[in-house]
């Protein structure tokens, strides 16, 4: 807070995982005269809340990291105002949430399950293709999952199976709990700890990660060590909106355009490990390889999600846990 | 000459924290609280689910204070009566687990040992050995050996001489130290979410987990004051408990009551070393993964992680935590000790457990709960001190202001009030009688607690992840950032950076052994 | 001039000190004797303003009631010490100097050449056995030359010839600096040789205050008197300045009538003539030796060395008044 | 029985007890007396097991280097109590007892009445006076019964007749419980009162040991006769049970020759006749008047309270036999 009046300062409030290349904004600013200050704290969940909890005095202009999952809660709580950004059209309107215009996409990522597939190799097991596969007694014991009631990328695993079999998502889950999988609590201990795909060398082949991650497995030939299955997937969009009583919002809008500028969407991959949400955008070469993008990921509306999220962990808890 | 206004008395001083509390503290957690206080609250503290997390997590809490009570005694001996080679560094070493980020502890515990209650119990216990070898060993080094002969000459053996006249008189160091060390594994975080997964939750998870994840702040106002009251009632009951033991002792200068160990000594110096090889495991485990593909977690310490996962390099981090801790350490000794002379001039006051138990809290609240309660209250303040970075200092202060007070505050209060009054009749005023009898003799304590909060706002993450900028990560921060991550370079450089903070650790540590030496003399 | 009235220090249910009067003179020396107990400590502290209490302390006419302790200039001997133990000796004696803003590291030294420790600065005062950590109290106490002395017990580890040497010693100081002081003591000798006057305490009263010899010679009540050494309780009668008792007759300059008499064991010394009885106790003292005599009643007497009779001797005893006592206000 | 052989205590550079033999048989009490600073609780904490010491410590012949404080059943009262204050008057002194694995409160309160503190159970040992806290101490040790007592001033701390009493009372406590004690005093009399025998220590060093008369009269060398009182030294002759010196002649059993004579003050006395001196100094005492004489020499003498002289006052001084001393080993 220590801008002058008259300063055009955009302050940016988002989430841990933000990252961006500095020369990106240097140009904006160069161009518009609009700093750009970034507040980063939290992971999603944290961040939803926070704007919530501020939205009469918000902490600044513009948030970027409201996701599929917490999007209908930030909109209900009027924490954005409506801002219709040019660059919608180019892609990112596929991912809207409702038609008031207040959140625009920005990126879209995957929760898929992973897989290590030297390990898989040596047990003599083939890379399993889906869901099914991951029942079969041949997997057993083989998989981790993070609790969806204390991760992110658990509940997002948990949204695909509900997506993907509907009334059926209990059933699939005690056939997993009969084939052993393991629910750890969080991102950290199931990719570093439990995973043998990662550093960390675990003793399970089979985790629930990003779609991105095995871009950052690259072995000594270049090849990616860990395989994202791209049936397994669920799409995640992050978007980003103009906060109601921000201090310049019209500054703010442009800021919004920023994020979706071709400039910005093509330096996404590379620094957050998602796809970018505007059509048209080159991927990184090693993209191609690591991280495909899945054709036909699991998607949930995000009023769906939250009316059904409490009751649907509940569930879980009594199939997989009980 | 210094001679105190006779109106301006000690008392006052008081006033400085309680103010600090009642801004930084008191009215954002009330504020957050009473935001989330509806009936739906209610249904919260109706559910039997609630108080069976309420018991585990006073259960895991009681349990974790015994074992760090039982380890750190030794120590704490070792430490205060003992003059062997090489104590300076043992001193050192206890203290590198408070700087550890719960994550990387949490994932060190887990490969060495699984997750489940007992390895949550034995974590949190690993945390704070340092805190019951440090209160305790400062009022020890000063017990006068002679109480102890009077009872030998009595036919007590060395033992019954512990239990039946040491014990006692460090009854209220013990206390503080269970106090804190009750609070810290009360609210533990980290740790019992890695190794307890969603079966074994305690409030703090819970109110986490609601606050962050569930967006339910109803229910998680209503955790939050069960865990206020029952934080409150174990403190209540435990100042009660240690204020019935204080009475005045003759205090010696260290350098008198620190010798070679005799006879069965040799067993608690064994024993004593034996815990210190315990903590070392899980700490040679991070040191061994960070070697682990050679050292290019170290070379990329210079950089900002795989495809630029942090706003900092490591070594900015590194700058970033001493600045931060710094300050953080020199706000937290002018609250901490003028909270002390309050407390130690107010001692015969009605209300004087209350307000020791006020100063405690700030430990018996969960970092989420103070960080939204900043939010939607601090932007009242002139300059919305909510995005400044001056806030991370402050809410680090917090933390370490507690610490400083149950450091210092077991030794001031054994001082015999007539050794005051010997000053007072030779001409001092109350602020004199300060800077010439409480000051040198708890100067030890003094700065072992500027040493010690140095390293716990060092070491401090739930405040200091929620509040930092991005350009002013710390390296907890950035270490908890870079375990998210996927990628071989991340994990090697966030196991660096830990080895880095324990290096740091270390050094002030052994910093602060020397100035103890040079300024204070060696009482 | 200190004045104290009325002063009553309670310690919940105990009144350790109950309505003490009691008035210092510029320069003079007052000691202050009492069974352990009574009270003689608290008075001090009270005086000292270290002891929130009922009544009145005055320096000079002043009420010292929101005088706080620092600034009555007024030093204090604690029974028991109270060193500062992280300091040296030095440190310990220069501490007042200091608060006065001084420094005088001749004054230290003078000071502890007096009390017999020259040389010992740097000593830590841990370290010192309990007789020298006495004497740098004393010293400490005397450096900053407070305008009232509050001295409880001041020689009481002390061996006797170091004990009448410092008494000396200190008497000469006090009266060369003109200070005025209270001085708790259990030894009577070192009361006579320190004090001008002396006030008898009894269960947190002055019982009596007075001239030294006379408070000797005249104690208010058999309590006192027990107090002061008397043994033995009887009624005697004066009449043109002789005592007649039931022991014998010794010259006393009092108004003629009857007295109630205390006798000391000094007070009753075999002799070839006088009042028989039988030995049936002995104790030897260093100079004389301590008889119990059956003579009707049990009674205590002394004998010299050289002469004293046995256990189970037939002795005659005579009165030596220096032994006696007449009670009565 | 204890005995002491080529017990050394150094601190640093101070060797504090130098080289000490000393043997006190079963149910004998030996008084210790010393200037301050000279050693004497040094050597009651090496004899205790307290500080690490040279040479050897023997109880009944076995020696005690092995064997730790707590088992030696050797009580020590310390110079300043050290009272544990975590625990009331009962607590402390049922405190050895509890280490027999014993409760006795009989024995508790039979102790407190003994020092004079009967119903003081309950009392917080903070909250009491002096002499209230060294009589604690004192109950504490003497409550197990320990077979040898170690006392380092036991009494310092109280008035002259509750001393008196409480000497009588220990010296009778102890004779009937056949404990064998050393104890530190600075006075005279208690050592008379308390001891079968004395040694007299002098820098680290037992200068003396004996029957407690036999000491007085005949210290082994001027230091110890100074210690003991004396404080002019001149040359004498002994001839048939007659000692001849510059003040006059006493009787004297001791073998012919030339000897070393000593004097105390009570050595002089005002008489009708006698060697002619002026007063030159003058202090009164609570029983006597202290003279300065000037008589060739600077003299100290005593006289009675009633016909004492005044300085400036000629007067003739005689012999007392009571007051002589023969210096030699
Ligand atoms: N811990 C110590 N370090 C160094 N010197 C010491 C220590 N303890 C005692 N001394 C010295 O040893 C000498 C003997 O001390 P000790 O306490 O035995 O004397 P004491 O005869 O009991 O004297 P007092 O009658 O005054 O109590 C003293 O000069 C004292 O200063
Ligand atoms: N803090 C206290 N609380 C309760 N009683 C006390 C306290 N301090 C002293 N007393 C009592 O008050 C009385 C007087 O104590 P004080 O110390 O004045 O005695 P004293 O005359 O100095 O005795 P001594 O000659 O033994 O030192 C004692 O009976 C003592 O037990
Ligand atoms: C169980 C437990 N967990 C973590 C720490 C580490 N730590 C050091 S300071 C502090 C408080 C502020 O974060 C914490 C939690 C501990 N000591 N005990
Ligand atoms: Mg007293
Ligand atoms: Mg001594």
């Amino acid at each position: 807070g220590d801008d002058k009046p008259g300063d055009r300062t955009v302050v940016l409030v988002t989430h841990d995982s933000f990252a961006h290349d500095p020369a990106v904004f240097d140009r904006f600013t160069a161009e518009t005269g609009i700093r750009v200050e970034v507040r980063k704290s939290g992971d999603a969940g944290a961040l939803t809340n926070q704007l919530v909890l501020t939205k009469a005095s918000p902490l600044g202009d513009v948030a970027f990291g409201v996701d599929t999952t917490f999007a209908s809660r930030a909109l209900d709580e009027g924490v954005f105002a409506e801002y219709r950004s040019p660059a919608a059209a180019e892609g990112p309107q596929r991912y809207v949430v409702d038609d008031s215009g207040r959140l625009t996409a920005v990126d879209v990522g995957d929760v898929c399950v992973n897989v290590d597939v030297a390990a898989l190799e040596s047990r003599g097991l083939p890379v399993p293709t889906g869901y099914a596969d991951l029942a079969d007694p041949k997997y057993k014991d083989l998989l981790v999952v993070e609790d969806p009631a204390t991760s992110s990328p658990g509940l997002a695993f948990l949204l695909g199976t509900v997506a993907s079999f509907r009334d059926g998502w209990v059933g699939y889950w005690e056939k997993l709990r009969a084939n052993g999988v393991l629910v750890v609590s969080g991102w950290e201990e199931a990719y570093t700890q439990e995973f043998s795909g990662s550093s960390g060398q675990g003793p399970r082949p089979i985790v629930v990660s990003y779609a991105s991650s095995p871009s950052a497995e690259i072995g000594e030939d270049g090849e990616p060590r860990t395989r994202a299955l791209l049936d397994t997937c669920f799409r995640q969009v992050e978007y980003a909106g103009v906060l109601a009583n921000a201090k310049n919002p019209e500054d703010a809008g442009k800021v919004v355009d920023l994020l979706l500028s071709p400039e910005f969407q093509r330096t996404v991959p590379e620094m957050m490990y998602v796809y970018p949400a505007r059509e048209g955008v080159e991927l990184p070469e090693a993209w191609a390889k690591a991280a495909p993008l899945p054709e036909n990921p699991a998607t949930l509306p995000a009023a769906e999600i939250q009316a059904n999220r409490e009751r649907w962990i509940e569930q879980w808890r009594a199939a997989v846990q009980g | 000459m210094a001679r105190g206004r006779p109106g301006l008395s000690p008392a006052l001083l008081g006033l400085l924290p309680l103010a600090f509390l009642a801004v930084f503290f008191a009215w954002p957690v009330g504020a957050i609280v009473r935001l989330g206080m509806d009936a739906a609250a209610l249904d919260v503290l109706a559910d039997p689910g609630t108080w069976r997390i309420v018991a585990f997590t006073l259960g895991q809490a009681a349990a974790a204070t015994l074992v760090a009570v039982v380890a750190g005694l030794p120590v704490a001996f070792l430490l205060a009566r003992v003059a062997l080679p090489g104590m300076a560094v043992v001193r050192a070493l206890v203290l590198v687990p408070f700087v550890l980020p719960t994550v990387v502890v949490g994932l060190a515990f887990r490969g060495l040992l699984g997750g489940g209650v007992l390895p949550i119990v034995l974590a949190n216990a690993f945390f704070n050995v340092a805190v019951v070898a440090r209160t305790v060993g400062g009022l020890w080094a000063h017990l006068d050996r002679r109480a102890e002969d009077a009872a030998r000459s009595l036919g007590a053996s060395r033992w019954r001489t512990f239990t039946a006249v040491t014990l006692p008189a460090l009854t209220p160091a013990l206390g503080s130290a269970a106090a804190v060390v009750f609070l810290f594994c009360a609210t533990s975080f980290g740790v019992v979410l890695l190794l307890g997964g969603a079966r074994f939750r305690t409030l703090e998870t819970e109110i986490y987990l609601r606050t962050v994840e569930l967006l339910d702040l109803s229910g998680a106002s209503a955790l939050s004051l069960v865990q206020v009251t029952a934080v409150v009632a174990v403190l209540v009951l435990g100042a009660r408990a240690r204020r019935r033991r204080e009475a005045a002792l003759k205090l010696r200068a260290r350098v008198e009551s620190a010798r070679r160990p005799v006879g069965g000594e040799w067993w608690v110096v064994g024993a004593a070393y034996a815990v210190v090889a315990l903590l070392v495991v899980p700490i040679a485990s991070l040191v061994a993964r960070s070697v682990d593909g050679g050292f290019a977690g170290y070379r990329a310490l210079s950089g900002t992680g795989h495809a630029g996962s942090l706003s900092v390099t490591g070594w900015e981090a590194a700058a970033n935590s001493l600045r931060t801790a710094t300050d953080a350490t020199v706000l937290a000794l002018i609250l901490g000790v003028s909270a002390a002379v309050a407390l130690v001039s107010l001692r015969r006051a009605r209300f004087i457990d209350a307000l020791d138990t006020a100063l405690m809290l700030p430990l018996g609240v969960s970092a989420v709960t103070v960080g939204f309660g900043y939010l939607i209250t601090l932007d009242a303040l002139p300059g919305d001190l909510r995005t400044s970075a001056a806030l991370v200092p402050l809410a680090q202060a917090l933390v370490v202001t507690p610490l400083v007070i149950r450091l210092v505050l077991p030794v001031l209060r054994s001082i015999d009030e007539r050794l005051r009054q010997a000053a007072a009749t030779l001409g001092a005023g109350p602020w004199r009688v300060w800077r010439e009898v409480d000051l040198p003799l708890a100067g030890r304590s003094l700065l072992a607690a500027a040493g010690f909060g140095y390293v716990v706002a060092l070491g401090e993450f739930g405040a200091t992840s929620f509040l930092a900028r991005p350009d002013t990560a710390t390296l907890p921060v950035v270490i908890g950032r870079l375990v998210s991550r996927p990628g071989e370079l991340n994990s090697q450089m966030a196991y660096a950076a830990c080895t880095l903070l324990m290096v740091v650790t270390v050094a002030v540590a052994l910093v602060v052994e020397r100035l103890r030496a040079g300024e204070l003399g060696e009482f | 001039m200190l004045s104290v009235s009325g002063l009553t220090v309670r310690y919940g249910s105990v009144t350790a000190v109950s309505d003490v009067d009691l008035s210092i003179g510029d320069g003079e020396v007052l000691a202050l004797l009492g069974p352990s107990g009574c009270g003689k400590s608290t008075l001090l502290r009270a005086v000292a303003g270290l002891e929130p209490a009922e009544g009145t302390v005055c320096w000079d006419g002043a009420d010292l009631a929101d005088v706080p302790v620092h600034r009555r200039g007024f030093g204090l001997v604690f029974q028991d010490g109270q060193l500062f133990p992280h300091r040296d000796v030095a440190g310990n004696v220069a501490f007042g100097l200091r608060m006065q803003g001084r420094k005088s590291p001749e004054r230290v030294a003078e000071l502890l050449t007096l009390v017999g420790l020259a040389g010992y600065e740097s000593r830590r005062v841990t370290s010192l056995s309990g007789g020298e950590q006495q004497r740098v109290a004393l010293a400490r106490a005397l450096a900053p030359r407070p305008r009232l002395l509050l001295l409880d017990e001041p020689l009481s580890a002390l061996d006797r010839s170091m004990r009448e040497q410092l008494a000396m010693d200190l008497a000469t100081l006090l009266r060369a600096a003109g200070t005025t002081a209270m001085v708790v003591t259990h030894d009577h000798d070192e009361a006579f040789t320190l004090a001008d006057r002396v006030a008898v305490m009894n269960a947190g009263r002055v019982n009596q205050t007075g001239d030294p010899a006379e408070v000797w010679r005249r104690p208010v009540d058999e309590e006192t008197a027990r107090f002061l050494g008397c043994t033995t309780f009887l009624p005697g009668r004066v009449a043109n300045g002789v005592l007649t008792c039931e022991f014998g007759a010794i010259p006393l300059a009092a108004p003629d009538g009857a007295v109630h008499v205390g006798l000391r064991p000094t007070a009753l010394r075999p002799a070839p003539a006088g009042v028989a009885g039988k030995v049936t106790g002995r104790v030897h003292r260093h100079d004389h030796v301590r008889l119990v005599v059956d003579a009707g009643r049990a009674v205590d007497a002394v004998a010299e060395v050289t002469n004293a009779p046995s256990v189970g001797d037939e002795v005659t005893l005579t009165l030596d008044e220096t032994g006696v006592a007449i009670i009565g206000p």
